[in-house]
């Protein structure tokens, strides 16, 4: 198992690389297509079959959206350019991704090796979650029952989003109410 | 009609993908394809009468026979091509007259001949229907419209028309 | 382990994209390689080997879920993201149309 | 925007139904099988992009639909709250409690109000997918005309 997720998540890293490279922004979105279709194969080898029906039909509306801005727009790569303050980025980056490494090197200490989950909490839901929500699917239950207040503001953040979107995109301003 | 049509075709949709015949089932599935027919109802096909003539049920029994050995036939082609070292292809855009007339059986011409290897449709503009092939065989417009489209349509025109 | 560390590295795809391209599309992009990483490393901390999926079966005899928990969680990550791509994608056309580039560093320069 | 072809308008004629079905089915089973709410909504919302493309924008007047959908998304999200409320004032006093009976497991009609919870955040997802998706594409017709 460890190696078949290893080779997909090798073809998504390549896939995400020819994303940022690509010079067509629509062949930019087809090679985002690659990560985003292989995370519902891993979904799917990692037995999580919610989250892969999730993701395919998310990742398929974002697609259309995103190829929808892009044919909207331009589809030009704009020109990379030397300017001076470069080798300061550089710098910048290297020193926040050495962080970065060190931290995740850090905080991967404590982790079982993978395929090896120690069940001290997952026990509970797996064993009460069905008599206690009634609910087969116990991600289902874990998501309406235990964890409600996570799905309200999900459900709340989504609407906000939507709220956003329709805001920001309204081109002219509305006529004022007689008053 | 329309609405009646497609309720019952919903309703039949979901006995299947569920696959139980509890009464709970049944009467959540009744209600769901009775919001689906309000929805969609509008956007239905036409011209549902022709789903209760035995005869065009008859051949498309036979055209699906005749379609799956054109496909074999085709599948071999292209690998023969394939596989030949000097892969013998000669590809073009051929346009062929349609003689079928309604909607949806242009829609079903058009996809016979992209699911059959080696011609793919590339769009219907009035009455004629645009071909990429892999290998036009001639040039002469009777002839290709017999080797591309001849084939399924005198089927196609008894099934829906 | 190593499925941790190539997750890691598409983290770092991800901010790579978002720290050196200028096209604001690209961003858009590493910003959602970044969340996919994310997702999958969560789902990965629940996964148990030989583990069946969270839905219950009457005739097993003492199974293996894998846990429900983390998989609960990046179900709703997914759908926020798609809320922050939508309004990220919302506010790059909305520029597009004020400034007529995707560059952000030329509407830097521009400026009002 | 323009509709696509014939080919597309037929099988989308066709086929938007059977979409629309099937999210119902992942949104009403939800609490059985894989997929829930969430999952089922954005189904439901593809149904209807797939239409508006095929067909154009002629098809629906976009402005009306749009109140529509944005109406639909906030009573659905509303609802929910009040669902949620309601737990705190029958049985026992938690948000978000479960206090309908909890019937068989494995049985459509089970589990309390679990798939009511469903069946309102499915409304509340497709209502803003297609808010978005509408947004994007009233913006597009503004920015041509």
């Amino acid at each position: 198992m460890e190696t078949l997720l290893s080779i997909l998540i090798g073809f998504m890293i390549i896939g995400a690389l020819y994303a940022l490279h690509a010079k067509d922004l629509l062949s930019a979105l087809i090679a985002q297509g690659i990560v985003g279709y292989g995370l519902v194969i891993c979904f799917l080898n990692l037995r999580a079959p919610d989250l892969a029906i999730v993701q395919i039909v998310v990742e398929t509306i974002t697609l259309v959206v995103m190829v929808a801005v892009v044919l909207n727009s331009s589809r030009k790569e704009v020109k990379e350019s030397w300017n001076r303050n470069k080798i300061l980025n550089i710098v910048t980056s290297v020193i926040i991704v050495g962080f970065l490494v060190y931290i995740f090197a850090f905080m991967i200490q404590p982790l079982q090796p993978f395929g090896d989950h120690s069940m001290r909490m997952a026990q509970y839901y797996t064993q009460m979650g069905a008599e206690s929500t009634g609910a087969a699917n116990l991600v289902t239950g874990v998501l309406f029952d235990f964890r409600g207040y996570d799905t309200l503001g999900e459900a709340t953040i989504l609407f906000t989003a939507a709220l956003g979107v329709v805001t920001i995109l309204r081109s002219k301003p509305k006529k004022e109410s007689a008053s | 009609m329309r609405f009646i049509a497609l309720f019952i075709i919903l309703l039949v949709f979901w006995l299947l993908i569920t696959f139980s015949l509890t009464l709970a089932n049944i009467v959540v599935g009744a209600v769901a394809a009775l919001i689906g027919a309000l929805l969609f109802g509008k956007y239905f096909v036409h011209n549902l009468y022709k789903f209760g003539q035995p005869k065009r049920y008859y051949w498309f029994v036979i055209y699906l026979g005749i379609f799956i050995w054109e496909v074999l036939k085709a599948n071999f082609d292209v690998a023969y091509r394939v596989i030949h070292p000097a892969m013998p292809i000669k590809p073009g855009i051929v346009r062929v007259p349609l003689e079928v007339k309604s909607e949806i059986a242009r829609t079903m011409l058009a996809n016979s001949i992209t699911m059959t290897p080696g011609t793919i449709t590339v769009d219907i503009i009035g009455d004629d229907i645009f071909v990429h092939w892999i290998y036009v065989k001639s040039d002469k417009p009777e002839e290709y419209a017999r080797e591309v489209s001849g084939r399924f349509e005198k089927y196609i025109k008894k099934i829906f028309e | 382990m190593t499925v941790y560390i190539m997750c890691f590295i598409l983290f770092l795809v991800g901010l790579y994209g978002v720290l050196t391209r200028r096209n604001m599309i690209k961003i858009v992009i590493g910003f959602s390689i970044m969340e996919f990483s994310c997702f999958l490393f969560l789902a990965m901390i629940g996964y148990i080997e030989n583990g069946l999926a969270p839905i219950l079966k009457e005739e097993m005899e003492n199974p293996v879920y894998v846990d429900p928990l983390p998989q609960a969680m990046v179900l709703t990550a997914i759908v926020i993201g798609l809320a922050t791509t939508a309004l990220l994608l919302a506010i790059a056309i909305r520029i597009y149309k004020k400034y007529g580039t995707f560059d952000i560093r030329k509407v830097n320069e521009l400026k009002g | 925007m323009n509709g696509m072809t014939q080919i597309v308008k037929k099988v989308t004629q066709l086929m938007s139904g059977l979409i629309f079905m099937y999210g119902l089915y992942i949104i009403t089973h939800g609490h059985l099988t894989p997929g829930g709410g969430f999952a089922g909504g954005a189904i439901v919302a593809g149904g209807f992009i797939l239409l508006i493309l095929a067909f154009g924008s002629k098809v629906i007047s976009l402005r009306k639909e749009e109140t529509q959908t944005s109406i639909t998304e906030s009573a659905a999200l509303l609802i929910v709250i009040l669902l949620a409320l309601a737990g705190l004032f029958l049985g026992v006093h938690v948000f978000f409690n479960n206090y309908l009976p909890q019937g068989q497991v494995g049985e459509l009609i089970s589990a309390g109000v679990i798939p009511i919870y469903n069946i309102f955040i499915g409304m509340e997802v497709a209502a803003a997918l297609l808010t978005i998706f509408l947004a994007l594409v009233i913006y597009k017709e503004e920015v041509a005309s």
